[in-house]
Order: structure tokens, then sequence, then C-alpha cells
């Protein structure tokens, strides 16, 4: 890590519900000795568009659903140092996931019971993005550095395995799925 | 394969006679399922739990044994079986290619087709099964031409060609 | 029967064979039967009736004479000559002497010894009669009223007969830890389940010549000590079941099994078990399991099963070629046998030779001929234009061997030491043609489907393995993928419950070992080299 | 009875004649990871997690099957036998459907908890999705099959201990599942109790309890050891 600046740390949410990102804010008063430890220049949470350059650590919430999280998590980690799987979504697929067990189609019908609304979605208009047949972890789609499991992850293992990186540390193992 | 003749209760008569040659021993419960489905073609549950009573073995346990085995079906069989033999003799001779053409063709004309382990013709591979006929170094056009004749010779009369 | 029942027997039916004008034998087993051997006997029988010649020439069948891929294959047993692709109209001109015929010196035959094929060509498998013409049951005669049986445990042993099952574990020693036990129920069972897709030998044997089987589970029958024999068949070779069932019934009438053999108070029944299609069955606890009515599911071991094994009582298990070599072993004696083969694995080995080869069928030679003399001398070599690049032995068990290893001696040793195994018998020839990343997914996709899925490693190892398999030959491989095979290989052959899972991965290891630029070239160019594999984004071929 | 000393992960260990070597070693306070071994139940020997090394033998053996021996020297962590077990550990994720987060033992699930306790962070084989079935028949239990990893705990609770047989495996290998009868809705069933000793000793939330919040769905196999004791030696308290 370049020694001259603060580590930069981001965090990205793809195809999950953004509760690992509700618990990543139960940090709470460590938020602030998050904050001064590394530079946070990138979140949902955060009114930034681009995902920047040169990020040291990036937290990636959810599973790859459609094409958009497919460019933006490939994006990710090119522009990433470390790349952190973060919760169970990211892990394993999860509740995101569970769509992988019917037929794409099968789900929009249920979803839309409209075939007009279900054959739109299959060619959709910018800027919906197309939905991938199968949801992916990140690891189907890009080298992972670390894994976080837990639905959500809770914040006490979230500060642990930032802290460990920052540090150049393994982080601490035996993390459960679910919660 | 089509189910013997006869009717249901000298069927059950021939079971009974077969498990009763077997002194009602749970440990012939697989002579006992073969000789069901020599009967029947197929083995219903009706069959499973007239078994089980007379054997007396758990339901379940019928069913488990039953269906560990390949050779065993739930279903009545098609009019029409081929086999395409998936021994490695066969799989290098292009056996692939043979039950692809095969699932085409049986998508044209009621027949069922299914994978074999080795038919013991493996100087002769490829080889396929038609209703109990083997042909030897069989083609794609040679398998699907012959499952065409055969439909044709037990549906006489015109019809629709797909 | 009795001794001079036999003796009498044996010598009436020579006698009225050698006044036959001829004895015209028509193979009768699958391959030929599959390439219309019943036709052409039919044809024969009629061409003897309209020449009037009932009682001068004789239409018999018989058992595999080894040349499938020409049949269907029929023997003049006076000229000592073999017809191949007879058809139908040349009834006559078989009758009379004036097809053309190969003899003894043909090159298919000429490498080849054969021990327990030594009936099929000669004997009709339907008749009793002929097996015991050719010697048959004298052999038991001998162990029952002259040997005791540690003389018989003493004959096996010291004629060094390794077990054609697979792995060649010494007859002798097994016979003799199953006869050590102290136990008045004891079982003798013939694994006649020969599952290796690519495997016919066992089957051949049964079918050509089921007595000779018999005789050799009843003298095992007698070294060890038990009453009761099962013979395990597969449910998917109906003819073979059919010819042992007449068998039994034939040896049973005789008294050579079931009662009071040869008038001693030697009592030796022989029952069917008729397996329903499991691959895991050919595992010995598995097919215990199987013949007491349950899932053929392997049991842990120990016990093994001479201690523990039917019912839990001590129990023999040999494969068929392994019972069909006692016969002549206790006839002829150990130091006969020893000669044969090689010193440390004597006698002979049946092959299914098969594949991309130009002559295939059913080879008998020495254990230790090399691997080159049967595919080269023996089976002519690959097809015109294409180039040899391995043969595959011990089925799905097994591995692959390649170019560089041809002059390998088929033996239990040797073939262990290049990472395969002499497996039951089956070796199949691939060419450029073949693509070894596909061969092992096939292998791979066998072992999946005939998981019996009791524990982890082989039950979802052999779904994941696949799965990697199939997306290499699909050109969507990871760079990783070499690796993760590599580990779930380690992690089946470690933990595997029983010799399916153990043995699962072998033929992705031996493929890696010697045709890894073929994974390569499929994981990183996207090419397969054999242009087997349809690549992703290609199109159909 | 004869009582034999060996030595497990460096310490020495007394077992009574035919005990196994997961008994030995777990009334020694020594915790070798286990799926399919229940005590008071007969070993299938079907997960392999609880292979250990044995001094002198080349082979891995499976502590629930084999028998502890005089001076038997026995090592149950090494890292070749962790890297193993979280292999196994990954394939049986793989294989089924185990979502924890919407499962009804999120919490108390013995698969869920091996896993972290062998640091198995992620799965790196792809997940099947395999179509799988739900029995919900049954007016007090459930049977997800998805959760099912047929360690035979059930099958082998319902014979041996009930006596009843209702359950048993059907199919082979990767289509193996548990059945109720001849594979009829288990609500159906005419051999089931209803006494609920599988859902009891069932390790994932593949049997369950309907009508029972998560929190409560702890489960606990030491009942089967409870009734063998009554049973066999009259111990009942």
């Amino acid at each position: 890590m370049d020694l001259n600046r603060r580590p930069r740390l981001a965090t990205a949410w793809l195809g999950g519900c953004s509760g690992c990102h509700m618990s990543f804010l139960d940090l709470d008063e460590r938020l602030i000795d998050l904050a001064a430890a590394a530079d946070i220049c990138y979140s949902p949470l955060m009114d930034i568009k681009e995902f920047p350059e040169a990020v040291d650590i990036a937290l990636v919430e959810g599973a790859v659903a459609n094409e958009d999280h497919l460019r933006d998590l490939r994006t990710i980690r090119a522009r990433s140092k470390t790349l952190i799987a973060f919760g169970d979504c990211a892990v394993t697929g999860n509740v995101t996931a569970m769509r992988n067990l019917f037929p794409l189609e099968n789900i929009l019908e249920a979803a839309y019971g409209d075939p007009a609304v279900v054959r739109a979605l299959s060619a959709p208009p910018d800027p919906v993005p197309r939905l991938l047949g199968r949801v992916l972890r990140l690891h189907d789609v890009v080298e992972v550095d670390w894994y976080l499991p837990g639905c959500p992850p809770s914040a006490d293992s979230i500060f642990e395995i930032i802290t460990a990186v920052l540090a150049g540390k393994k982080p601490p193992g035996g993390r459960k799925f679910g919660c | 394969m089509i189910p013997a003749s006869g009717n249901e209760d000298e069927r059950l008569k021939a079971l009974d006679a077969v498990m009763a040659g077997h002194h009602y021993s749970g440990h012939a419960l697989i002579e006992v399922l073969h000789a069901a489905q020599k009967e029947w073609g197929y083995l219903t549950s009706g069959l499973m739990r007239h078994i089980a009573r007379k054997l007396r073995l758990p339901p379940s346990r019928v069913l488990g044994v039953a269906t560990f085995y390949h050779l065993f079906r739930f279903t009545s069989p098609a009019p029409h079986e081929a086999v395409v033999c998936m021994g490695t003799a066969c799989y290098v001779q292009g056996a692939a290619n043979l039950l692809d053409s095969a699932r085409r063709a049986c998508a044209r004309n009621g027949w069922a087709v299914t994978t074999g382990r080795c038919v013991g013709s493996c100087g002769l591979a490829p080889v396929a099964v038609c209703d109990g006929a083997a042909m030897s170094r069989a083609t794609p056009a040679a398998l699907s031409a012959e499952m065409e004749r055969k439909y044709d010779a037990a549906n006489p009369g015109p019809r629709a060609r797909g | 029967m009795t001794p001079q029942i036999l003796a009498r027997a044996r010598e009436a039916e020579q006698d009225r064979q050698s006044r036959l004008r001829d004895r015209i034998l028509c193979c009768t087993v699958a391959g030929c039967l599959s390439s219309g051997a019943g036709a052409v006997r039919r044809s024969l029988e009629q061409e003897v009736e309209r020449q009037g010649l009932g009682g001068a020439v004789e239409i018999a069948g018989t058992g595999c004479m080894g040349l499938c891929g020409d049949g269907p294959l029929i023997r003049s047993s006076k000229r000592d000559l073999i017809y191949s692709k007879v058809a139908p109209g040349h009834a006559p001109a078989v009758i009379a002497g004036a097809h053309p015929a190969m003899t003894a010196d043909h090159p298919f035959y000429k490498g080849q010894r054969r021990l327990v094929l030594a009936n099929s060509g000669r004997a009709d498998p339907e008749r009793i009669r002929d097996y015991i013409a050719a010697g048959g049951y004298e052999a038991l005669l001998q162990a029952v009223t002259r040997m005791t049986p540690d003389e018989i445990i003493s004959v096996i042993r010291r004629s060094g007969l390794r077990g054609r099952g697979g792995a060649g574990y010494p007859a002798g020693l097994k016979w003799e830890l199953v006869a050590r036990q102290k136990s008045p129920v004891k079982y003798v069972v013939c694994n006649a389940d020969e599952g290796d897709p690519g495997a016919f030998m066992n089957r051949s044997v049964l079918e050509g010549d089921p007595h000779r089987v018999l005789e050799g589970m009843v003298i095992a029958g007698r070294a060890v000590g038990a009453q009761q024999g099962f013979i395990y068949a597969r449910g998917e070779s109906p003819l073979a079941i059919e010819r042992l069932q007449t068998a039994i019934g034939q040896a049973r009438n005789e008294r050579l099994c079931g009662e009071r053999i040869f008038d001693t108070s030697f009592n030796f029944r022989i029952d069917l078990r008729i397996g329903a299609g499991a691959y895991v069955c050919g595992e010995e606890t598995a097919l215990i399991a199987s013949i007491e009515g349950g899932r053929g599911q392997p049991r842990p071991r120990p016990p093994y099963p001479p201690e523990s094994g039917l019912w839990g009582a001590p129990t023999l298990i040999n494969n068929v070629e392994t019972f069909a070599n006692v016969p002549a072993i206790v006839a002829n004696g150990a130091e006969w046998f020893s000669k044969i083969g090689a010193p440390a694995s004597p006698g002979t080995k049946i092959f299914a030779l098969a594949g991309r080869v130009a002559r295939t069928g059913l080879v008998e030679v020495p254990v230790g001929t090399s691997l080159q003399t049967i595919i080269e001398d023996i089976g002519g070599g690959v097809p015109e234009g294409y180039e040899f690049k391995a043969a595959q032995t011990g089925g799905p068990a097994g591995g692959c061997i390649p170019a560089s290893a041809l002059g390998v001696p088929m033996d239990y040793d040797s073939l262990p030491a290049i990472g395969t195994m002499m497996g039951s018998g089956g070796l199949i020839v691939m060419d450029s043609s073949t693509c070894m990343v596909d061969i092992a997914r096939f292998f791979m996709e066998f072992c999946m489907e005939e998981s019996c899925g009791k524990c982890v490693p082989c039950r979802a190892g052999t779904v994941q393995m696949h799965s990697i398999l199939e997306r290499i030959t699909r050109g969507e491989g990871d760079p990783r993928d070499i690796a993760r095979l590599m580990e779930l290989a380690d992690l089946l052959q470690n933990t595997s419950a029983c010799g399916l899972g153990i043995a699962a991965p072998n033929p992705v290891i031996s493929t890696l070992r010697y045709f890894r630029e073929e994974y390569e070239s499929h994981i990183h160019a996207r090419r397969c080299p054999a242009a087997r594999c349809r690549m992703h984004g290609e199109a159909a071929a | 009875m004869s009582v034999h000393t060996l030595e497990i992960d460096g310490r020495m260990v007394t077992a009574l004649e035919g005990e196994t070597i997961l008994a030995a070693a777990e009334d020694a306070g020594i915790f070798i990871p286990k799926l399919c071994a229940v005590e008071g139940l007969s070993a299938p020997g079907a997960c392999r997690l609880c292979m250990v090394e044995i001094a002198g033998q080349n082979k891995l053996r499976a502590a629930c099957l084999t028998r502890a021996a005089e001076g038997m020297v026995v090592r149950t962590e090494t890292s070749a036998l962790r890297e193993q077990r979280k292999l196994l550990v990954e394939l049986l994720l793989a294989e089924g459907n185990h979502v924890c987060s919407v499962c009804v033992v999120n919490g108390y699930c013995e698969l869920q908890s091996l896993a972290a306790a062998l640091d198995v962070d992620h799965v790196r084989f792809t997940p099947r999705y395999p179509a799988r079935t739900i029995d919900l028949s049954h007016e007090r239990f459930g049977l997800d099959h998805n959760r099912c990893i047929l360690c035979t705990r059930c099958v082998r609770a319902c014979d041996e201990i009930e006596g009843a047989h209702t359950l048993d495996v059907a199919g082979r290998g990767r289509t193996a599942r548990i059945i109720t009868d001849l594979a009829e809705p288990w609500g159906h069933s005419e051999s089931c109790t209803g006494c609920g000793k599988c859902v009891r000793t069932c390790p994932t939330g593949a049997l369950f309890l309907k009508n029972k919040p998560a929190a409560e769905m702890k489960k606990d196999s030491g009942f089967i050891r409870q009734i063998i004791a009554a049973r066999r030696e009259k111990i009942w308290i």
C-alpha cells in the first residue's frame, strides 16, 4: 500500500437487499475510526456515480444477477487492489440466487403475470439491465481476495476484516453463513 | 417390451408362486421384483405394496431397493424402445452421434430412446438395439431409418411426416 | 454320477462325434448373434436336411471364437477351419468345405493361448455331454474323490493364480482364508457382474462354456467347506443367464452339483442371482448386499467377506474367469499352470479388444504379453490414416497407456506401475480421432451415474469432477480447473468408502499424466486437438 | 470388560473393548467432525468427515467405524485432514440448496456450524441447484429435500429406535433421496407413528417441526443415547 496516502476504501452494492450495508452502518462510532484510517471513496451511501480508480479495499455486497452487475463487478475488480465478497449474497448467491432453482421465464411470469412484460424483459429497453439466466456469485465472475459470509455479517466482523486487511494481516476465520 | 398377457389373477398367481418358491424370504426381494416386472412390464405402487406385505418388508425398503437398480421401471414401457450402447468401445466409435440422431428420430415417432452399458458386441461397435434386435456398426442414418421402418410396420396407414 | 459313468459318458460322446462326417459349430454368443449368426445356423440346418445329411453332418452351437468383428463365425471341427462373415446363402459352400476359411496360423490366433476359452469354438455350451467329452468334470472328480480340501487349496496356491476380477489378489490365499474359518455355514460366490462398459469377457465365458465356471465353483466349495454357491449375474445379459440356468439344471441332474456329488457326502448347491443393473455391485460387499435382497451399497470393511460375508458367514468371492481357470489347474497341476504367462502372474488373461483397431474381439493371451503384440500383431493395428494414441484398460477404474509405453507387459504389476490396471480385461484402443479429455469425461459420467450415493466424496465429488470436465470439453474451462480436478481426485482416493469412489478419478489422473497438453489446449486455446469436442460458440460439426 | 489404552492427538485415552475411535475420542472430550454418526445408531460411514490417521496404516480410517485398539496412535487433526474436511463440506454445500438465511434451523444447523468451525467461508465448486421438493403433508413435520445431506440419521432412528421403518433411501447417487413408505406424501403414511425422532436427530433443516419459529428449532440427538440406556441398562434418569 502506498504509504504516502490514506488507503482508499469503497463499498458497492449489486444484487442484494442492502442489509450488509445496514450492518456496515452498525459500525456506529467505529465509522469514525474507520474514516480516520481510510478514505471512504465510494459507497452507495454516498452520492458518487462512477466507481473510482485506485481503490485499495472494495467490499462488494450482493450477487451478480444482471448485466449491469456483471459490468460493474468487472470494473470494481480492475480498479481495486483487494476485493472482499461482502455477505452471503456475494459469497454464496444466497436469497438472490434462489431463483436459480427455476427457469428465468417462470420467475418473471410468476412475478408479473403478464406475458408482454416477460417478453419485454428478455430484451429490455435502456436503462433497464437484462437479467442473467443464472445468478452468479462474485467468484464465478472475478477473482475474490477475501470472503466475509453472513446474512448480514455482523458489524464486528466487518470491522475486523477491514482492520485486518488494512494492517496487511489475514482476517480472522470461523465466520458463519446465515445469521 | 410388451408385458406378458394373461389376466390380473393369473399374473398374481405367477408372482405368488415365485415368492412361495423363495419361501417368502425378504432376501428374495430382487428376484421377486424381476418376476413382477416380467409379468406386468413395470412396477406399480400396488404391486410393491403387495410384495412388501407378502415378504414382510417395510414398503420404503421395497421401493428403496427397486429404485436402486437401473433395470426396474415404474412407468409403462413405450411401444418401441431403442437402446444405444454407451460402452467405451461404442463411445470411441461414435455412439454419441448415434444417440443424438436417435433422440431426434424419436421425437418424430413414438420411440423411447435409452442408453445401455455394454451389450457384449464391442467388436461390432457402435451398436444399437431396436426393439430387441441388435444393429452392429450402426450409423446415425441407418438407425433413424430402422426406427422409421419399424414404426411404419407397426402403424400401417398414412400419417403426417414430421 | 459316478466316476465310471463320467468316463463312459465321455467316451460315448467322443465316439459319437468322431463318427460324424463333420460337426459344424456356429457361434451362439452375443457378438455373432447380433451380426446374424442365428439365421446362418438355421440355414445350415435346413441345408443339412435338404441334402439328407441328417446323421452325418451335425450343426451345433458354440462359444466365442474371438474375432467378433468378422462375425458371424462358423467352425468346421473336422477340417479345423474357421469361416468368417458367413451369410445364410453360404450354407452349401460351408457344408461342402468350399467356403474361404481361416486357419490356426491366422495372425489373430497366432499369439493367443486359449485355456479358459479352450472349448469356445469346439463345444456346444448348451450340452453337458460336449463339456464332458472335452474332459469336463474330470477335475471335479479328482477334487472330490482323490484330494483333500487342503490339497486343492495347495494346488491353487502353488499355481500362482491371481483373481481375474481386477486387482489380482492371489486366489489361493483367499481360499485359504475362507477354509480356515470355523463356521458350519460358508458360501462361494461367483461375481459375474461384469459392469465395466466395454468388457464382455465374463459374459462370453458364461455364454460359451458355463460348465467350466460351475465346475470351478464346486471345486472351490469343496476346498473351502461350503455347501452353497451363488452366481451373481448381470440382468443385462439374458443369454448368459439362460445358459447358466440350463447348465445348472444339467449339472444338477447329473449329480455334478447339488446333493451327493459323485456319490460322496459332499453337497454343493448352486443358485443364480440376477442383478438388476448396478455397476457398484461388482464391489464385493455391495454384491453381498444385493444377494441379500438389499440396495447394492458397499458395507464397511473390515470385516472382509472371507470372515464375514453373506448373512455374516465366511464367503469366498471370485470372478468368472478365476473360477474358469480352476478346473484346468486341478486337472493339470500347479506346475503346469505356473509355467504359463509371467512368473509373478501365471496363466492367461482374456481381453475384450475393441475400439480403433482393425481386428476386434475376444483375445486370450499369456499374462505378460506386451500391449504391442496384442494391438499390432493380434489386432492388426489402428485403422489406416490414423495414429495410435492410447489404450485404455481397467474401464472406469483404470487408466490409459500412451504410445511410449506400448511395450508394457500386460500383467498385474507392470500396469499399476504406469498408472493403470489390468481390470477385468476391457482393452479399448484409441487413436488420433479420440479426445482424451472427452474420454475422462465419459468415464467420470459413468462413475457419477453408478455411484451408490452413500458416501459424500463419491456421490458429490464425481458430480463436481464431471461438471468441471464437461465445462472443459465445452471450451469453457477455467485455468484453475486442472488444480481443482487434482484436489478432488485426491479427496476421492483418500476418503471414499469403496473401490468405486477410490478408483473413479483414475482416468482423470491418468489422462492428465500423459495428455495434459490436451487439457491445456481445451482450456487455454479453446481447441480440441482431436476435433471431437464441440467448443462453445463453434458451429455443430 | 477389557479396556484399551491408545493415543489420540498426543493424549492417552482409554476405550472399552469394541468401542470406536470416535466414541473413545468423544469420551475424552476430543471433537472429531462428523455428520452421520450418532451414538446409539449404527454407523454407515457415509459423511467421511471423521476420517483420521492411524500410525502404521497407509490409508485413512473412518473413526466411527474403526475400533480402538491397544497402543493405537491416532491423529484427528492434521492440515491434510482439515483440507479434506473443508472439501467435503464444500461438496455438501454445493450439492443441495442450502440457504442458511432462510432456513428454519439457522443457528442450530450442524452443517452450518461445521462449515464455520472449518473456516469454510466460501464454496469453490459450482452450486448444482438441484430441483428438489418439499413435503409438508404431515400435520406436524416437514421434509425439505433441498436441505438434506443424506446422512440417513432419520432412516436409522426410524428403523433402529422407533422400529417403524417409515423412512428409507430411494434412488442412488446424485438422485438418492429420503422417502416415506412408497414415496407417497408423508401425511398419508400408514407406518409413521409420528414420534418425531427423525426430526430431532436431523442435523440440518431438512426435517423440521411445522409452525415453530426458527429460534425454537434446536435439535439434539442425545435422546437416542437416553433411550438406549433405558432399554439396555434400565437407566432412566
